[in-house]
């Protein structure tokens, strides 16, 4: 998109996340810095298991243990007042800051809903947590409105989630997460469960919301081409790390990264000329004893000699002239600073 | 609002003196005053005998001597014992009032006559005739053995309340009308409450005024409550009962457990070899050391020594005693017994004896696992005939089953008890009675378990039951302990008791050694005599 | 695991089943996961007390002091060099007694585990996986077993049996206390035979039994353990109750017998604790060192009492970290500037 | 090891034929029924027919809950059917159990949705395959025979060398790992057609592409005959010879798969194909095209739609939508390219005009290309 | 509404079957209730006592076994359970309905307790895993498995005694008259809390464990992890959303374990001379009492089966996921 996105509003730095402690730690997240800015998508895409998920826990702290965010730090910039760092919050601070500032929909809708309240029990907790003030009935109104926001007529506020099907309680769970006006949403595939006119209804709908109410969001997905139709800017993972990040039409035209290359040959299109499909050879690598250099070098066709020795940073490769992109392989060197 | 809750003044009533609490471990009880049935709550506690009154007062613990004049002030015997002639007193009346009456006591003993379930003691009663205040109660048999059943165990009742009843079996009588010094003030299933009548008491007004029976659920709890004194006199098996009971109150806890006419003993199968040789069991009861059974299973009370070796406890027995048995008592005689058997032909082989045969002697002792103080006893008894070398073995039989296989002979030995009554008769017909003899598998409830087959003893039981004189009656006797001596039939070990554990914190006047006026039970007909002997301790 | 028994029948067979949750390892491995249960803290404590016990069943009676019958002179003596636990009333040795009556119960408790078990087995996933009338019959069964008061059963069965012995003691119970862990099983057949593989073992052509004993009992392993677990307990309570209150006539030694006499000879009121104390505790030690095994089994099964263990852990430099759900502790090993350089950033 | 490598059957040979398969799920009833006598049904399945030949794939696409698995499970003979035929080489086949059950499927066998769940979690990978050899009589006569079947079983579905698998238990696989074990599970019983339920829906991009090559390349080798079940159309046209398409229980479309892509006919396939995210259409989110369509809910299965089922969400519908069944009406310029839609019906349309009885919360379609004769 | 037909049928099959075995079972033990009369009067009782007892029962008529069972159906539906032969003439529902207070008072309040008490303490458990709460784990469960008797022998035996505000026996202080006043409540009182603790402590380890573990599995559901993300407070959390869902298959273990209140008392009856329904039932076995065993039996399966059948609607209530719409 072409908005000047300049105001950053979440900037994660040298993020590190474990599962576990001393010795027996996975480091499912390593070292990853991103920074979102105000009313933009970022798409969060790479395999199952290359950390997406963790990385979203890790900056709510909502990581199931054995998780523990094990280094870095993850500024919050508040509409007004100071950026503080979400990392060193109290539990009461966090509180207050979840949901009111950022809020998230889980992968898996079917599972956010706590089976025994009603709908408005449970939009109306998570309100009432934060603006005590409001009356019953305000609450109320604004839960109504946010089901209308969401396409979903308000009598449905009566129902248990069981009564909804996939698709509504994936839009109640996005309601829900816009009720405070949020300025961050983190969605983590939100739609895999859902068939395609599902997804795109939905998809369709937080689109225009997001115009209407201009939060930012990260959206987390291992649909790439999902992603370059959505977002403004995508960010892939691999092993734990980002491995590149770009602008959404720059990485479907021009990815750098091979693992990049390997992801967007791997799903068949739709329309157009049936083009050859590669796909990425070999297997995932494991996170306890993940491959030295470049995590991705054992399945990379263009590995070449410093793959398997360093670690490719993260940063602007110097062959490459457009504007704010960033990747991490030796085939597109950083020259440091 | 609370003043007119019935608890207020037994909550509130401290002088503890006027009342007694007595307990009996039977578990919850349900209000059913029928004084007929054993069935009853008054029966299991045995208030039924403070409510309602016999003709005469029998003393268990002196079976032979005279009994007490009580509603009727004299009974007379025919000679054979077939009839008898009673007076009643004049002065005696029901609890609503109305006067007692020789009607009554005729009704009441046509009411057992006609009705078999009410009557408990198996009085063949013929039939009840009233002239003025005498009635003449006859008996299809002689009745000298169980005159007590026939005349100091039948409670009277009015007839103007149980006329009205249609089935008297099946008669609950929860108010009930005697002629007793109490009357029911409340029942609950744990706690039956007595009075005293104010007024219309034939006799003096007993000094306890108020009567509480608690039924506990088992010995234990029993136990613990007169340990406590929560409960001032009961009848329980009390194990260890000077530190269990005595020593919670020294001075006033007290144990009198006199026996009666009734025994506890090793029954044998005269069936089987080689138990069918007398001189083997004669070694038997040679060797068994009834101090040990008496002090560690018996506590050193419930089962009164039996010294005697006519089996006849003392001191209830003493007056039956032949003069050939007079002072021979039992001592643990285990050379004895070796001589005796080895003269049989017996030989001891190392530990093991072997009997005449060559076979080794080995019996198996059976008692319900339940009953622990048989229990206790056959362990000892195993103890006590390993050192002639006999091999027994202990079997905790299921209880059920023991009954069946001991009414039905199909048992090695057994320890068991024996009927008991006015005479030693029923103990000696309970062993040696030829009309119980059945075929082994036969059950024979009412005796003989051993299947003593003696004509001479049968005939002397006979010949004693229907004896019009006392000689006849000595010579009867004679022979039956001659018989049980040297044949040894069953061999006994204690004697049943009629005592009781009371306190005397509260009140004295409780039978004893001294006093024996009657038995310290409280579920027996005398319970109301000892009640009435009672007074406040100072 | 299911009703929570209210009172005194206290462990109903198969109790620590209720609240399992799926019975799939999630991704655990299966191998490891033998160990795993071992290394369970808990479990092994439970399974070394349980070890000593079956040892002492073995050769208690033989290295017993004293002959656990023979009466002597000692009469209700206080624990002492020469009598561990004290003498009965009769100068019995009670430490031998002790160890004479481990067999008893270890046997007792063994059979009617098994016994049951078997049974809830049998019941319980043959109406599980077969549905129909065949299930509705099986659950009448058990709901009938269900409803009848297990011990007033066992009571009045072991009356009316003319000889009992240890064998019958244990058989009674067993077949008496298989309904628990047959609903518990049914239910989970139930929810297994919808599952895929299920199915498809059926689409490959496998037949029925071959799907019941193959793919479906090898799933509910940790349910029937933690059943058998349940049921050992219940068997060995039982046992005791019953000689306790004088219905088994079990001619040998065990606990219970014990108790029954100490019992009947008032031994509490009597100041006679070692002849009532020492059997209470054995059956006590014995009956948790079996519910830790249970734990075991069931943190073994559900992968989510597992995670994550217990209390808090430490991180290499030694810090203690409390893991919390929803708070995610945040450990980070330089204290983080204050300052935020704004310029830098992913955008760059 | 029977596992032929080049059949002699020639390819095309039909060996599935399934006409006016029809299943109904019975649904708890309310007391109410008992007394009215209702019966109330899940009418998952109604009137599908489909052919499988002998290497070729057929597709089966459809919205999530159309039916698509059952349909695979009536295939394999899982369900009673309520009604319909399935021939197996043109014979009429009903089977329950027993012996004839297991004749059949070692004819045609079922790889399930879930490759998670598929897979006893007990059992390692020799159990399944050995099981599956063993069952079908392809285990050979020894312990070594047995060995090399095992071994060429999965080298056959590119799990390489056979040794690092063969003794893992399923959770130490990957999903597609797993998804490859179920396959070889099925090829063990040597059969000739293949029911692929789902089998990459829940893997990953590159691991699902690494299922569908195996399967093509399956395909030609053995010369199966393959059921490919998706919801992903896209892959559908990239995989399979022909498709088609479901919507609520019914079959809606039909013909080779290029077409059915290209130029989808009904407009159910076409609002999936809209739906599938395009990376080409950048930024066109908030188009048209991504406006809610009707309210977006399938129709219930227990009540369905009279008519066209998909009528209540058509903005093309028509008064005889919502009334008559649409029977197979070819769509013009293609061979075997069939819709079952009244807008291929020239008359209908002439008559009603297209959309005349559409819910007018939908919001005007994009411009249809419907066939020349047809506006 | 058809789920729950279908349930009453076969709760009522099965109660058909429960009662037909609990008539037939006391009949085939040996012995019949005049010898244990004897038994329980060891020689206080004389043979003579026999035939009266044989008359007093009416065993002295010969009738088949299904002649009676017939008769004991027939007077079921008439709700006449018959007379009871320990205390008879006394009819088996005044016997029961004079216990079953007591032991519903008792045994019932404290199951309620124990419920409470254990399923408060293992949410706590269960919410904050690995403080001071998991230590209780161990030792409850130590206390659970001591059989019952002895706890409660030993319990007597320590707080019992002269002087002890504990009574070591019975339901209420004897001499009271049962009424609703402040004396016979407060001895009845009095009297339970012995016992009541001591079924709670053996008892609640149960309730402990099975919602600690019902909390850990819970507290890893998605929907927790939502709560948090909201931002609710951290009550609101465990008890609105953990523990509201951790506690539906408790709940359905309760109705059981409700059931279970009748017949499993039987020991605490025992130990503490408690006047209630286990004791007469225990009592009424070895007594061959058939006719009380059967009414117990009657009792204690209605009360089982009613029990289940409010597990099942209790779940049905609690959990909308099994309401079904319409
Ligand atoms: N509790 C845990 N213990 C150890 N490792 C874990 C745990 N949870 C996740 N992991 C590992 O962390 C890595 C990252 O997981 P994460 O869920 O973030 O992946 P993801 O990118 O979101 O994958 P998906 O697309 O499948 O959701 C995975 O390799 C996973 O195996
Ligand atoms: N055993 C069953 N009993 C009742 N209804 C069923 C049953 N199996 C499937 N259904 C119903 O039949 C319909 C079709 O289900 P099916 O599983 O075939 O759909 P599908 O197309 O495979 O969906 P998905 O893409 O989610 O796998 C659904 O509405 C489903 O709820
Ligand atoms: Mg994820
Ligand atoms: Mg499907």
């Amino acid at each position: 998109m072409t908005q000047v996105l300049t105001r950053p509003l979440l900037e994660i730095k040298n993020l590190n996340v474990d599962y576990g402690l001393g010795d027996e730690a996975v480091h499912a997240v390593r070292d990853v810095s991103l920074t979102i800015h105000r009313g933009e998508v970022v798409g969060l895409a790479g395999e199952s298991g290359s950390g997406k998920s963790t990385l979203a826990y890790g900056v709510t702290r909502l990581l199931p243990p054995p998780g523990v965010v094990a280094g870095g730090s993850v500024t919050y910039h508040p509409p007004t007042g100071e950026p503080f760092d979400v990392l060193s919050l109290s539990h009461a601070e966090l509180r207050k800051f979840r949901w009111a500032e950022t809020s998230i929909v889980f992968q898996g809708a079917m599972n956010s809903l706590n089976p025994v309240h009603k709908v408005d029990v449970q939009m109306m907790d998570a309100i009432k947590a934060h603006e005590p003030q409001l009356s019953k009935a305000a609450r109320l109104d604004r839960a109504k409105e946010m089901l209308r926001l969401v396409g979903i007529s308000e009598d449905r506020l009566d129902a248990y989630p069981h009564q909804l099907s996939g698709g509504m309680r994936q839009r109640v769970m996005i309601g829900m997460a816009l009720a405070l006006e949020p300025q961050l949403v983190i969605m983590d595939e939100p739609t895999t469960a859902l068939d395609v006119v599902m997804q795109r209804q939905i998809l369709g709908q937080l689109v225009e919301l997001r115009e209407r109410l201009g939060f930012s969001v990260l959206f987390i997905t291992h649909d790439l081409s999902l992603l370059v139709e959505f977002s403004d800017r995508i960010a892939i993972m691999y092993g734990g790390r980002i491995v590149e990040e770009a602008p959404s039409a720059d990485i479907y035209r021009d990815p750098l990264h091979p693992y990049s290359v390997g992801l967007l040959r791997s799903f068949p299109a739709l329309r157009g000329d049936r083009r050859e499909l590669t796909g990425i050879p070999g297997s995932p690598p494991d996170l306890r004893g993940m491959p030295s250099g470049c995590a991705f070098h054992p399945r990379c066709p263009k590995r070449f000699e410093p793959c398997d020795k360093e670690i490719p940073v993260l940063g602007k490769p110097d062959d490459h002239v457009g504007p704010a992109r960033t990747v991490a392989c030796w085939l597109h060197p950083v020259t440091a600073g | 609002a609370c003043g007119d809750s019935p608890n207020e003044k037994a909550k509130n009533s401290g002088a503890k003196t006027t009342v007694l609490t007595v307990g009996m471990p039977n578990g919850p009880l349900t209000e059913n005053e029928n004084p007929f049935l054993t069935t009853s709550a008054g029966a299991k506690d045995g208030y039924r005998w403070v409510v309602y009154e016999p003709l005469m007062m029998w003393n268990p613990v002196k079976p032979a001597d005279p009994m007490k004049p009580w509603l009727a002030t004299k009974a007379e015997w025919n000679k054979d014992y077939t009839s008898v002639k009673v007076t009643i007193r004049d002065n005696a009346e029901w609890s609503d009032g109305q006067k007692l009456t020789a009607d009554d006591v005729a009704f009441t003993y046509k009411l057992v006559r006609d009705n078999e379930a009410l009557n408990s003691g198996g009085v063949p009663i013929t039939d009840a005739t009233v002239s003025g205040a005498d009635v003449t109660i006859t008996f299809k048999s002689p009745q000298f053995v169980s005159q007590q059943k026939a005349i100091a165990q039948i409670p009277i009742v009015p007839k103007h309340v149980w006329e009205k009843v249609s089935d008297p079996k099946s008669e609950v009588n929860k108010n009930p009308i005697g002629s007793g010094p109490y009357t029911i003030k409340s029942f609950t299933p744990q706690t039956t409450t007595l009075v005293a009548r104010d007024k219309g008491y034939w006799q003096a007004l007993p000094q306890v005024k108020e009567l509480r029976y608690t039924s506990y659920n088992d010995n234990n709890a029993q136990t613990t409550a007169l340990a406590n004194g929560e409960c001032e006199w009961s009848f329980v098996f009390i194990p260890n009962v000077k530190t269990v009971f005595i020593d919670k109150d020294a001075a006033n806890h007290k144990i009198w457990a006199p026996p009666v006419l009734g025994i506890h003993g090793l029954y044998i199968n005269t069936t089987k070899a080689p138990f069918n040789d007398p001189k083997l069991r004669v070694a038997m009861g040679m060797v068994i050391n009834r101090d040990d059974i008496f002090t560690t299973a018996e506590a050193g009370y419930f089962h009164p020594l039996v010294k005697s070796v006519t089996g006849l406890p003392s001191p209830a027995g003493d007056a039956y005693i032949s003069d050939e048995y007079k002072g021979k008592d039992y001592k643990v005689d285990v050379e004895g017994a070796k001589t005796l058997l080895a003269s049989a032909g017996y030989k001891l082989d190392g530990n093991t004896l072997k009997d005449p045969s060559g076979k080794p002697v080995t019996l198996t002792l059976t008692d319900p696992a339940g009953w622990s103080d048989y229990q206790t006893s056959l362990e000892i008894v195993k103890a006590n005939l390993a050192t002639i070398g006999i091999n027994a073995t202990v079997d905790k039989a299921n209880q059920d089953a023991w009954f069946k296989n001991v009414e039905a002979g199909q048992f090695d030995a057994a320890f068991r008890w024996t009927e008991g009554g006015s005479t030693p008769y029923d103990i000696y017909r309970t062993v040696m009675d030829g009309d119980q003899l059945k075929p082994i598998g036969t059950a024979s409830p009412a005796g003989n378990f051993g299947r003593f087959d003696s004509k001479d003893a049968t005939a002397a039981l006979r010949a004693y039951a229907a004896a019009t004189d006392d000689a006849a009656r000595k010579t009867a006797l004679a022979t039956l302990q001659k018989i049980f001596v040297e044949q040894a039939p069953m061999i006994p070990v204690g004697a049943d008791n009629i005592g009781g554990a009371f306190s005397t914190k509260n009140w004295t006047g409780w039978p004893d050694d001294a006093n024996p006026y009657g038995a310290a039970q409280p579920t027996q007909a005398n319970a109301l005599d000892v009640i009435l002997h009672l007074k406040p301790s100072a | 695991m299911t009703a929570t028994p209210s009172s005194i029948e206290q462990v109903i067979p198969g109790q620590g089943a209720m609240a399992q949750p799926d019975v799939t390892p999630a991704g655990k491995k299966a191998k490891r996961r033998r160990f795993r249960f071992i290394a369970n803290g808990k479990a092994t404590t439970g399974l070394v007390i349980l070890a000593i016990y079956v040892l002492f069943a073995i050769i208690g009676p033989w290295v017993a002091p004293f002959d656990p019958d023979k009466i002597t002179s000692d009469v209700l003596q206080a624990p002492s060099a020469k009598h561990w636990f004290g003498t009965s009333h009769l100068g019995q040795d009670i430490f031998s007694q002790i160890l004479a009556g481990t067999r008893s119960v270890v046997m007792v408790g063994a059979i009617a585990g098994i016994v049951a078990t078997v049974l809830s087995i049998l019941v319980g996933v043959t109406a599980g996986y077969l549905g129909g009338v065949i299930d509705e019959i099986l659950s009448v069964l058990s709901n009938v077993f269900l409803v009848i008061p297990g011990l007033l059963l066992i009571i009045i069965i072991c009356t009316s049996l003319p000889r009992v012995n240890d064998l019958t003691v244990a058989l009674v119970i067993g077949l008496t206390s298989w309904s628990w862990g047959s609903r518990v099983l049914r239910a989970q057949t139930l929810s297994l035979r919808q599952r895929d593989y299920v199915e498809a073992s059926r689409a490959t052509g496998e037949k029925t039994w071959r799907i019941i004993f193959f793919e479906i009992l090898p799933n509910l392993t940790a349910i029937i353990a933690s059943g058998f677990v349940g049921t050992v307990i219940f068997a060995v309570l039982s046992e005791i109750t019953l000689a306790f209150i004088g219905i088994s006539s079990v001619s040998s030694w065990n606990w219970g017998t014990i108790l029954f006499w100490a019992q009947g000879q008032q031994a509490l009121a009597q100041g006679a604790w070692w002849w009532f104390v020492p059997a209470g505790l054995a059956i006590a030690i014995l009956g948790t060192a079996l519910s830790l095994v249970n734990f075991g089994i069931d943190e073994f099964v559900s992968p989510r009492l597992r995670t994550s263990g217990h209390g808090p852990k430490r991180t290499s430099t030694g810090e203690k970290v409390r893991m919390k759900v929803g708070f995610t502790p945040v450990i980070r090993p330089v204290e983080p500037t204050g300052t935020i350089d704004m310029k830098d950033g992913a955008t760059r | 090891m029977t596992l032929s490598e080049s059949p002699a059957a020639p390819v095309g040979e039909v060996v599935l034929e399934a006409e006016g398969l029809t299943k109904h799920f019975p649904v708890r009833r309310k007391l109410s029924d008992i007394f009215t006598g209702k019966r109330a049904v899940v009418h998952a399945v109604d009137d599908v027919s489909l052919t499988l030949r002998r290497g070729r794939v057929t597709a089966l696409v459809g919205e999530s809950g159309s039916g698509k698995s059952t349909v695979a499970r009536l295939f394999a003979q899982l369900y009673p059917r309520t009604a319909g035929d399935l021939r197996l080489h043109g014979e009429t086949t009903k089977v329950h159990g027993g012996r004839r059950f297991r004749d059949y499927v070692s004819r045609v066998q079922l790889i399930f949705q879930d490759p998670f769940g598929s897979l006893n979690p007990v059992h390692t990978v020799r159990y399944h395959l050995t099981r599956a050899l063993k069952i079908h009589g392809n285990a050979g006569k020894n312990a070594e025979e047995l060995e090399a079947a095992l071994a060429a079983l999965l080298t056959r579905v590119a799990m390489t060398p056979p040794e690092r698998y063969i003794d893992k238990f399923p959770h130490e696989l990957s999903g597609g790992q797993r998804q490859r074990v179920a396959i070889a599970r099925a090829l063990g019983a040597d059969p000739e057609a293949l029911l692929a339920d789902e089998p990459v829906s829940m893997l990953d991009v590159s691991i699902r592409l690494g299922i569908l090559n195996l399967l093509r390349d399956l395909k030609e080798r053995l010369n199966l005959a393959i059921l490919y079940i998706t919801h992903d159309i896209a892959s559908a046209r990239y995989f399979a010879d022909e498709t088609m398409v479901m919507y609520a229980g019914r079959m809606v479309e039909g013909g080779d798969s290029e077409s059915v892509t290209q130029n989808p006919a009904h407009p159910y396939t076409r609002l999936l194909i809209e739906s599938a995210p395009d990376p080409d259409r950048i930024a066109g989110i908030a188009d048209a095209t991504a406006k809610d369509r009707g309210n977006g809910e399938p129709p219930s299965l227990i009540r369905p739609p009279s008519g066209c089922r998909f009528h209540p969400r058509c903005p093309h519908a028509m008064k005889r939508c919502t009334v008559d069944l649409p029977p197979r009406l070819e769509v013009g310029g293609e061979p075997g390219h069939w819709a079952a839609c009244w807008l291929y019906d020239a008359e209908t349309v002439a008559k009603e005009g297209v959309g005349s009885a559409a819910d007018p919360s939908i919001p005007t379609p994009p411009a249809l290309h419907l066939p020349e004769e047809a506006r | 509404m058809r789920f729950l037909l279908q349930r009453l049928a076969f709760y009522l099959f099965t109660a058909w079957a429960a009662i037909t075995i609990n008539f037939f079972i006391p009949r085939m033990i040996p012995g019949d209730p005049i010898s244990s009369f004897l038994a329980r009067n060891q020689g206080a009782v004389s043979a003579d006592a026999i035939q009266s007892l044989r008359v007093l029962f009416g065993l002295d008529q010969k009738q088949s076994l299904w002649q009676q069972y017939l008769d004991y159906w027939g007077q079921l539906f008439h709700g006449d359970l018959g007379l009871s032969f320990t205390f008879f003439p006394s009819t088996v529902s005044e016997v029961i309905g004079q216990s079953l207070p007591w032991t519903i008072g008792l045994v019932g309040i404290t199951t309620v307790i124990s419920f409470m008490v254990g399923t408060t303490l293992g949410i706590g458990a269960g919410w904050r895993r690995g403080t001071w709460i998991d230590g209780l784990l161990p030792a409850t469960t130590f206390l659970s498995s001591i059989p019952y008797f002895w706890l409660g022998l030993v319990a007597i035996a320590v707080f019992t005694g002269p002087g002890s505000y504990f009574p070591s026996s019975g339901g209420y202080t004897p001499g009271l008259v049962p009424a609703l006043d402040q004396y016979f409540i407060g001895s009845a009182i009095n009297h339970s809390v012995l016992p009541a603790v001591t079924i709670l402590l053996s008892s609640m380890s149960g309730w402990i464990l099975g919602m600690r573990n019902m909390m850990v599995t819970v507290s890893a559901e998605d929907y927790i992890t939502v709560a948090h993300a909201k931002g609710l407070s951290e009550r609101r959390v465990a008890f609105s959303y953990a523990a509201r869902n951790a506690l539906l298959p408790n709940v359905s273990a309760f109705a059981l374990s409700l059931g279970f209140i009748v017949g499993g008392t039987l020991l605490v009856e025992i130990v503490f001379s408690y006047p209630g329904v286990g004791f007469q039932l225990f009592q009424a076995v070895g007594a061959h009492d058939y006719p009380l065993m059967q009414g117990i039996f009657l009792v204690i399966t209605i009360s089982v089966l009613v029990a289940n059948l409010l597990a099942d609607v209790a779940y049905l209530l609690l959990d909308p996921r099994t309401r079904k719409a319409g």
